[in-house]
């Protein structure tokens, strides 16, 4: 158990040295980037701007740099922002997370009980217009590129039904903590939950229907029902249960990258002040340690997210637990 | 008076404001955005001020922690400041002139942006920016706490000294602030109002600044409001929704161009339209092909159709078609279009023909020509629309979209060789020299460096001169500076290193029960002296 | 009796129904009997042969051209001439809309924000946005064939340094790529070979589409190569003598090449979406010229007052993704060697 | 280790000898170096097959027998131990070194339809091998082709046909064919007719008999069924979770077993023909230990009805019975 | 070994059963008018090759066919209720309760996913309303009965820990869980080793005998009917071509195909005859069954009267589906019997 740990520590490790010195060395690549001269700001003389380079040590070679800058966002953790200066970088982080794990969170709950429903009714009537008109449901919602519909989502909410009672109750903008005001967290954030899983429902209705389906060919099925069981107990415990497995590990790996900072267009449009408009913000303002930062902190979810993966494997697949 | 009557009425409440993101350090003297300078005047003070006031009033430079305004001795390098008494920071401490000292001390000592430009000409400055770690301005500004004085002396008279000290760079904070970019920690100020918290991804309030007393309503009146929180991250749309329903009171960013319409007309009452002094303009690298053929630039200035473009921002209300540099109401400012169908005071219609012509004899017809504008929606539009005039005048244009904060100073470096981009340039004080001498000097040229604001890399020796003049003549006579500006701008102008495009209005969209909405033209709304009840 | 058993062998042969049929074949005459899959290809296909005369619609039917901005123009509705970009009268009189739906060949579908037809736009832009998803899907297959067919195929440490880096890609920030690659290309552009990628070159989003979901294949393809390399036929080859690298192209290629083509309608449609979301982050087509994803974010800034123009390509993407994954399922359905039965 | 099997009265030459033979798999095993467990699947195994005879090998399911068969043809690598053939050590061989072994020795899978690369026309499947190993000249490859059709009495016609075209019985001839291509003096046949239909399976023990006689060929058959193993085989080893419990002559073996292991499978059989005399069937207790941690005595000690504490604590070898038999237990029946 | 037991009314009888499916070649027949019955603690085995329609045979019996792609014919009738016609509802409390189904591999006939112990319980609890510690002290007695050394412990184990034979004795031990009055076991021991197989049909022995169950027992081995069965149906291509009882069938066979069946087998003891005896050809498809006989085409003794519907033979319970009779068919017999009997 203890090496299992050790071995992802180890991928985990890997993963972000390797995901940093990309972003480090594609950062100074990039023209116009020039830290120095953008934290000196507009029509700065040049003796300011060289100033500036010395102060933060843009001058020094890159290695340096970079452990200079992986020691103040690891060990120091008093790495600050390029831009917005004086912004320690990690507890932004820090911050931002509980405002990504409420979307996602939220979104999480409703794709999963969403994709179930649709990929269960779909396999259950299977052929039929029900199974037919669910599965273009979900590739429409496939297809709606994220911003697009979130944005369609504000105009109908907050814009043009924003007076009729279908609407009314939408809360502007912005995220509520949840501790301080719990009604106003679930009242911003219900329309963002339901744009998010709207992607994924469609995806995962469609895996789930297309395992359970495949599933359904499978002797134990036949056993299932040749014990007399109900069809909802066979679909339920015995097709269902054993179809989960895969719907985990993209839910795994789907939930890692979204909590770090995936669902970045949807905070965008919903000026919720995630991860992912960290992220987002930061990249566009290329503020290096910020991007550091959202990354380092992505790479650990998305290991994490696979780490959780393999736990709950153990808990649904036994198969897994031998050994 | 009224005043009182109003400040018992209307006194209270808290304002929301709103913009699509922060602008960095909160810090007075590191700070270089509109944004926070408009946030930092009911915050901070320097020894005089902008007035908070009305349209061009809001121009005049009033005392403010000094007792009055100084005239110059010395041939017009040094000034001799006195302290009001009794000023206190938020943090209890009372300013002294040594805090006066401290502070500007501290512009160099923190590198601040404008350290070089606007402050270099402060006796012992160059040692400063030498070595800012040591800085003392020996013999540049010198306090004396007995008499509550501060002199400070300048290498060269300065007839734009009072501009430059007004502006928040040079805020009086305490003697005692550490010597470092204050970030997102706010410095002690002395003015109505306190920034309590700062996240730059979340929000900053303001709260009263309970050791405020009022001593000029000119320049630090005390503001109606209680509490002023400013959100951070609402996009545009959102905000002007969230402003339609009252649950914001006002959105810096300028509103999105489908929604102007609505606005126009049911919200017509909530939208206040002032000028700006400011303009937008194509800056043409003049050391590249195509562009550094006057011939080309002349053209490109002829083909432009100004009053498309004002369509693009929204319309006649919005913009002004301009073909000169300075904008109108701005010092030195003369009407003079050269660029149009028949060239007099003011632009007409585009002259293709004539465009086609200095294209045709320029011999750059089918070269390669990419427009660099930044990632938003006016800018993009503004640059498809300059891409679409280039292909008509015969070149092979693109157009190219990149993030807005790294565009400027992309643009910016002559290693990126930038052909022509969209540009804006907002004043930082109403003076010529801050449009023309910031634009097109020589001195603002750096080949290969990120910060080069002479974006067109136009070094015309003769015209340095010009502008050195003219702003030595603005010491003695304004007027007769002002009347050389409108030369050298329209001299400019003949060589054509940049495309003058209109001159953008501000819009602000204020929620129903934002009342008393005044507009300055230095600093735009003065928040403080709205109220919201 | 020595010779009856091999002599009566041939005589009773249950001989399939058409001899020699490779499983491609079959696999074709079973996706040609799949209705659904043949009306989304018909689908497809009406939708590739409208872009591509996307030319003829501009140039012949509405007369507009769909790259030059047409701000101060006029055209004429039911017989009275409007200004295409109309101001706005009333109230203050802020702001600029853009002609909307006319009903008419031209500006049938209304103007975007530079005056432009929206409809003869469309058409250029599925040309791009499908030529995008569709090159991006083969570059993104072949790579991910590669690093995939090698992980598994070579196993042990260039497996375990491949899976590592694959992670790393899974992880990377895109858009921080996307954008930075444009800017660098913007100055310098890449060449590499004999391709040049310069800026505004639609090889960026195809590239950028074409690495990012390699992940995504290269994952499970690695897994397939595994189980064929300890397959039966695998190992007799071995035993046969047979070379490595005749092993690899004869029996492992041609037994992943399903898999890919599985992959295909569904990477398209996965590209087509990620395409605008590039775009919207302007790291995609770049302006004038147009794609979906494009048009998207134009019609974004008049998504309030003009939804047709950006609801159009929506609603474009929309059926090209679901007729791709109903040809897809059809395609997998049709590749599957299971699929003998089926109800009707 | 010879001695084992040197008291064969073996007619014929030697073609193929093992030594102490042994394979290990390791299995769970991670990056982390020291982890995994070891399945030992085939264990120091030494035996010999003669020129033109049929080395029959049972044993139950995960008794090692695909293991040894891979192992002989070299589709795996040994862990220790030797195989001589034609008196050259073929154990340590690399791939170069291999290639002229791989024309001699060839193995038959169980499967017929995943022995058989579904995506390649059965010409191409054939085909490939007198190409690689250039057996034929270009132009005589067709008649080779067809050639190898008739003798395994297939029609020249399906050589443009798929594997999925084919029936079982039919697929199993074209493994078979392909694994004549190269003309070996030896067939290791892993379960060739245990996925076919028992009326098939006659057809296919019948072909491999034939070919015995026409080719000259040599086997070793490995089977489940007991039966089949019977008709084919000259000589029977039986196996048992890695090892060899008995191995001697195929109508000796299956009338006098003498390990108790050999003894139980064979009474186990269920026989269609109604029997004369009441058979003693002897049902096993219990279930075949794992080979991750096999019983440190006679592996077979914990099920044997006759085992006793030198069983479970001293591994019996391999050892000679006067019959030309060997048989690996302290205790042999008589 | 027990006597047959006495014709009384049969538990289970079916009669006429025709089953076919909608195909990509339309519909085909899978079994063809296929009557048999069983009588109470009567142990009655289907013999046939792979593709013969044993399991779809048994899957009707219990309505398990796909309803969508099936079309079944015939009657069932289960203790003198016709029970093709029964709706689910009641269907549903005969499956499991009444007949129990023991499938033919049993590596896969149990969920993965939950213990045995969980599995068998649930069934229990599908019939009868016993508490949760009931059904599971009941689980454990079944565990027991068949076999389990330590019940409780492999009450809690899943699936994959257990080793085939403990598997298939698991799904004995849950067909056996509410004490059906009859047992499909559709191959129980092909998936087994000899030994284990031994083990098995044990038990089914013993149980008939505890429980007085009559057992439906499909198998392709004649090895395992000469073992258990009391009376012998051979099927061949959807249809029953001979039945009799165990003795009659194995001793006395009238069909050419079940001697084909007997002569390929290699023997066990004796003399080793040089050749087998094979049937020449491949069992035919559902597609391909000749509209006659369906064993015409391998059959070594056909001729034109084959190619009509062969007749039914019968003499009592004994009966046969071919033209042979009498003389003729203890001639031909004799030349493929002999060289096999005389071996042995
Ligand atoms: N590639 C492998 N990796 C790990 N273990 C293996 C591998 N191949 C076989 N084994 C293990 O080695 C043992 C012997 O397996 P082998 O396949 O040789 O048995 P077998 O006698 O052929 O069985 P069967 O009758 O089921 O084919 C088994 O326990 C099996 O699980
Ligand atoms: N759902 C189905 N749709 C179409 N054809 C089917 C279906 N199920 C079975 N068949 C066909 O019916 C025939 C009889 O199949 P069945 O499974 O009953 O054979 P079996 O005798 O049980 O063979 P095995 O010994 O291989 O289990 C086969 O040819 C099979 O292909
Ligand atoms: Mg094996
Ligand atoms: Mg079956």
């Amino acid at each position: 158990m203890l090496l299992a740990i050790l071995q992802r520590l180890a991928q985990m490790v890997f993963v972000m040295f390797g995901i940093s010195a990309l972003v480090f060395l594609i950062f100074f690549a990039t023209p116009g980037a020039d830290p120095a001269a953008r934290i000196a700001g507009r029509n700065a003389a040049q003796e300011t701007v060289e100033a500036i380079r010395k102060d933060f040590g843009f001058d020094r070679p890159l290695p340096v740099q970079y452990a200079r800058m992986m020691t103040r966002l690891f060990v120091t953790q008093d790495l600050t922002s390029f831009v917005n200066r004086g912004l320690k970088v990690v507890p932004q982080v820090l911050s931002a997370a509980p405002v990504t794990l409420s979307l996602v969170i939220g979104a999480a709950i409703l794709w999963v009980i969403g994709g179930i429903f649709v990929g269960v009714v779909a396999a259950l009537t299977r052929d039929t217009f029900i199974d037919k008109g669910l599965m273009v449901l979900a590739l429409i919602g496939v297809s709606m590129p994220v911003f697009w519909f979130g944005e369609v989502m504000n105009l109908v909410s907050q814009s043009r039904f924003h007076d009729t009672w279908l609407f009314s109750w939408v809360p502007g903008l912005g995220y509520k903590p949840l501790l301080t005001d719990p009604w106003g967290w679930f009242k911003t954030l219900i329309i963002p939950w339901f744009t998010l899983a709207a992607l994924y429902i469609g995806i995962y209705g469609r895996v789930l229907r297309a395992t359970l389906v495949e599933a359904y060919q499978e002797d134990f099925i036949r056993t299932a029902r040749a014990k007399g069981l109900s069809p909802s107990r066979v679909m339920l415990r015995h097709a269902l249960r054993t179809s989960l497995i895969p719907f985990v590990t993209m839910f795994g790996l789907d939930f890692g990258v979204l909590v770090g900072g995936a669902a970045l267009l949807t905070e965008v449009v919903f000026g919720l002040n995630g991860i992912g408009r960290l992220t987002y913000q930061a990249l566009l303002n290329l503020d290096l340690p910020m991007i550091l930062a959202t990354v380092m902190y992505a790479s650990f979810f998305v290991v994490i997210a696979n780490a959780l993966v393999d736990v709950v494997y153990v808990l649904i697949d036994p198969r897994v637990r031998a050994r | 008076e009224d005043r009182a009557a109003l400040m018992a009425e209307h006194r209270g409440g808290t304002m929301v404001l709103s913009a699509v993101a922060a602008a960095g350090t909160i810090d007075p003297m590191v700070n270089y955005t509109a944004e926070f300078w408009q946030i930092f005047q009911p915050v901070y003070d320097g020894l005089v001020k902008f007035k908070q006031a009305s349209r061009a009033e809001g121009f005049v430079i009033v005392p403010d922690l000094a007792e009055a305004i100084p005239d110059a001795t010395n041939d017009g390098k040094t000034y001799v400041f006195t302290l009001r008494k009794g000023i206190k920071f938020s943090n209890g401490k009372e300013v002294t002139p040594s805090d006066v000292v401290a502070s500007f001390q501290r512009i160099f000592k923190i590198n601040g942006p404008t350290s070089g430009s606007f402050y270099n000409g402060i006796v012992g400055a160059d040692a400063c920016l030498k070595e800012p770690a040591s800085c003392t301005l020996e013999g540049g500004v010198i306090g004396d706490d007995a008499a509550g004085t501060v002199t400070i002396n300048l290498t060269q008279p300065d007839s734009e000294f009072f501009a430059k000290i007004a502006v928040p760079h040079a805020s009086i904070l305490p003697g005692d602030t550490p010597i470092e970019d204050a970030g997102t920690k706010a410095i002690p100020g002395t003015g109505a109002y306190v920034i309590e918290s700062y996240d730059p991804n979340e929000k900053m309030v303001l709260k009263r600044n309970p050791e405020f007393k009022e001593w000029s309503v000119d320049a630090q009146p005390d503001g109606y409001p209680d509490e002023i929180v400013y959100r951070f991250g609402l996009t545009e749309e959102a905000a002007i929704n969230a402003i339609q329903n009252g649950q914001v009171d006002w959105l810096f960013d300028p509103p999105p161009a489908d929604r102007l319409e609505e606005l126009g007309t049911k919200y017509a009452d909530q939208v206040h339209v002032n000028p700006l002094s400011a303009f937008w303009y194509a800056p043409m690298n003049t050391n590249l092909a195509p562009f550094d053929n006057v011939k080309v630039r002349q053209a490109v200035n002829y083909a432009v159709d100004r009053d498309a473009l004002v369509g693009l921002y929204g319309g006649t209300v919005l913009a002004q078609p301009v073909c000169q540099i300075l904008p109108p109401d701005f010092p030195g400012h003369e009407d003079s279009c050269i660029y149009t169908q028949d060239p007099g005071t003011e632009w007409s219609a585009p002259d293709m023909e004539k465009a086609k012509q200095l294209v045709e004899e320029s011999g750059t017809k089918g070269q390669k020509v990419t427009v660099i504008t930044e990632d938003n929606a006016v800018s993009r539009a503004v640059g498809t629309y300059l891409q679409s005039v280039l292909s008509e005048l015969g070149y092979d244009a693109s157009v190219k979209a990149i993030s807005t904060n790294i565009q400027f100073t992309y643009i910016q470096n002559t290693d990126n060789k930038v052909q022509i981009s969209v540009s804006q340039w907002f004043m930082d004080y109403p003076q010529a020299s801050n449009f023309l001498n910031v634009l097109l000097s020589c001195a603002s040229f750096t080949p290969g460096s990120d910060a080069s604001i002479n974006i067109a890399g136009y070094c015309n020796k003769d015209l340095d001169d010009k502008m050195h003049a003219a702003m030595k003549l603005s010491l003695t006579d304004p007027d007769a500076a002002n009347a050389e500006w409108a030369k050298i701008d329209q001299a400019f102008m003949e060589q054509a290193p940049l495309a003058p495009l209109f001159t953008p209005k501000n819009v602000d969209f204020v929620s129903k029960r934002v009342g008393n909405f005044i507009f300055s033209n230095q600093f735009r709304w003065v928040i403080s002296q709205s109220w919201v009840k | 009796m020595t010779d009856t058993a091999l002599a009566s062998q041939s005589v009773t042969e249950a001989s399939p129904p058409r001899a020699g049929q490779s499983p491609w074949r079959r696999a074709a005459r079973i996706l040609w009997r799949d209705r659904p899959a043949m009306v989304a290809l018909a689908v497809l296909i009406a939708m590739i042969l409208a872009c591509l005369a996307a030319p003829l619609y501009a140039g012949h039917v509405a007369g507009t051209d769909p790259f030059r901005s047409n701000l101060g123009g006029k055209i004429k509705v039911e017989g009275k001439r409007v200004p295409i970009m109309q101001p706005s009268t009333e109230g203050l009189g802020l702001g600029v809309t853009p002609i909307g739906p006319t009903w008419s060949a031209q500006y049938l579908l209304g103007a975007d924000a530079q005056g432009r037809d929206v409809a003869a736009r469309l058409l250029y832009g599925g040309r791009n946005s499908l030529f995008i998803a569709g090159t991006a899907t083969l570059i993104c297959l072949v790579l991910a064939a590669i690093v995939g067919v090698t992980a598994g195929f070579l196993g042990g440490v260039v497996d375990m340094v491949l899976s590592r880096i694959l992670d790393v890609l899974w992880a990377f920030p895109v858009y921080l790529l996307a954008i930075s690659l444009s800017i660098v290309l913007l100055s310098q552009g890449i060449t590499i070979g004999p391709i040049e990628i310069t800026a505004g070159s639609l090889a960026l989003p195809i590239g950028i589409i074409g690495i990012i979901y390699v992940p995504y294949v290269a994952r499970p393809v690695r897994g397939r190569v595994l189980a064929l390399r300890n397959s039966e036929f695998v190992l007799a080859a071995t035993g046969l003598g047979i070379p490595r690298w005749r092993i690899l192209l004869s029996d492992i290629l041609p037994n992943v090449m399903p898999m890919l083509i599985v992959y295909i309608p569904l990477m398209m449609a996965l590209n087509i979406v990620t395409e605008s979301a590039l775009s919207f982050l302007s790291i995609g087509v770049q302006a004038p010229d147009a794609s979906w994803g494009t048009i998207i974010q134009d019609g974004q800034t008049l998504l309030y007052s003009r939804p047709a123009v950006s609801l159009a390509p929506g609603i474009s993407i929309v059926i090209t993704v679901l007729a791709l994954n109903v040809l897809g399922d059809g395609v997998r359905d049709a590749l599957d060697p299971r699929t003998k039965i089926r109800g009707n | 280790m010879s001695e084992a099997t040197g008291a064969m009265p073996a007619p014929t030459t030697l073609l193929l000898e093992t030594n102490a033979l042994t394979k290990h798999f390791t299995v769970g095993k991670t990056i982390r170096p020291g982890s995994g467990q070891t399945l030992r699947a085939v264990e120091d195994i030494s035996i010999t097959v003669h020129k033109g005879e049929t080395l029959g090998l049972v044993g139950e399911s995960g008794s090692g027998k695909s293991t040894l068969g891979r192992c002989l043809t070299r589709l795996y690598d040994v862990t220790s131990g030797d195989i001589i053939y034609e008196g050259r050590n073929i154990a340590r061989l690399g791939s170069s070194g291999l290639k002229p072994v791989r024309r001699k020795i060839q193995m038959i899978f169980q499967d017929p339809s995943a022995s058989l690369n579904p995506r390649r026309r059965v010409r191409d499947i054939i085909g490939e091998v007198l190409k690689v190993h250039r057996l034929r000249p270009r132009g005589e490859i067709e008649g080779r082709l067809g050639e190898l059709m008739d003798l395994v009495g297939l029609r020249r016609e399906y050589l443009d046909r798929f594997p999925h075209e084919f029936s079982g019985g039919q697929r199993q001839r074209i493994g078979i064919a392909r694994a004549l291509a190269v003309e070996p003096e030896l067939i290791v046949a892993d379960e060739p007719v245990s996925a076919l239909d028992v009326s098939v399976q006659a057809q296919v023990v019948n072909l491999f008999a034939d070919l015995r006689e026409r080719l000259g060929l040599t086997y070793v058959f490995i089977a489940h069924d007991l039966a089949v193993v019977r008709q084919v085989s000259t000589r029977v080893a039986v196996m048992y979770l890695g090892s060899i419990v008995e191995i001697g002559d195929t109508d000796r073996l299956y009338e006098k077993p003498a390990h108790p292991y050999t003894k139980a499978l064979i009474s186990a059989i269920p026989r269609p023909i109604a029997e004369t005399h009441e058979r003693q069937r002897i049902i096993l207790e219990g279930e075949i230990p794992s080979p991750l941690d096999p019983p440190a005595g006679c592996k077979f000690s914990t099920r044997c009805p006759y085992a006793d504490e030198r069983c479970r604590t001293e591994r019996p070898v391999l050892k000679p019975l006067a019959d030309g038999r060997s048989v690996a237990c302290h205790y042999p029946l008589d | 070994m027990m006597q047959t037991p006495s014709p009384k009314t049969p538990l289970l009888d079916v009669s006429g059963l025709s089953v076919s499916f909608a195909t990509d070649h339309g519909r085909v027949k899978a079994i063809d008018d296929v009557s048999f019955s069983v009588s109470e603690g009567e142990i009655l085995a289907i013999v046939g090759e792979s593709g013969s329609g044993k399991t779809v045979t048994l899957l009707s019996i219990l309505g398990l066919n796909d309803p969508r792609t099936s079309f079944v014919d015939g009657s069932v009738t289960f203790r003198g209720q016709r029970i093709l016609e029964l709706p689910d509802r009641k269907m549903r409390r005969i499956r499991g309760k009444d007949i129990a189904l023991i499938s033919q591999d049993p590596m896969t006939a149990l969920t993965p996913v939950h213990t045995i112990g969980w599995q068998i319980a649930e069934q229990i609890r599908a019939h009868e309303a016993i508490s949760k510690a009931a059904a599971n002290r009941r689980v454990v007695e079944l565990l027991a009965e068949v076999g389990f050394a330590k019940p409780e412990e492999a009450a809690s184990r899943y699936p994959h820990q257990l080793s085939g034979g403990m598997r298939q004795r698991a799904v004995i031990a849950m067909a056996l869980s509410c004490s059906p009055a009859l047992l499909v076991a559709d191959e129980p021991t092909t998936a087994l080793d000899v030994t284990v197989q031994a083990q098995v049909l044990d038990l089914l022995l013993k149980l008939r005998k505890d429980f007085g169950s009559a057992i439906v027992l499909i198998t392709h081995d004649m090895g395992v009917v000469a073992e258990v069965a009391d009376r012998v149906n051979v099927m061949y291509a959807g249809r029953i071509i001979e039945r009799g009882t165990k003795v009659q069938v194995l001793s006395d066979p009238w069909h050419p195909y079940t001697w084909g069946l007997i002569a390929s087998i290699p023997p066990l003891s004796g003399p080793r005859p040089e050749r087998l005896s094979a049937i020449p050809g491949m069992p035919p498809t559902p597609e391909t069954v000749p509209p006659g006989c369906g064993f015409a085409p391998r059959c070594r003794f056909a001729h034109a009267a084959c190619n009509a519907r062969p007749p039914v033979q019968r003499e009592g319970e004994r009966a046969a589906l071919c033209v042979l009779s009498g003389e003729t068919r203890a001639g031909h017999r004799a030349s493929i019997l002999e060289p096999v009997r005389e071996a042995s």
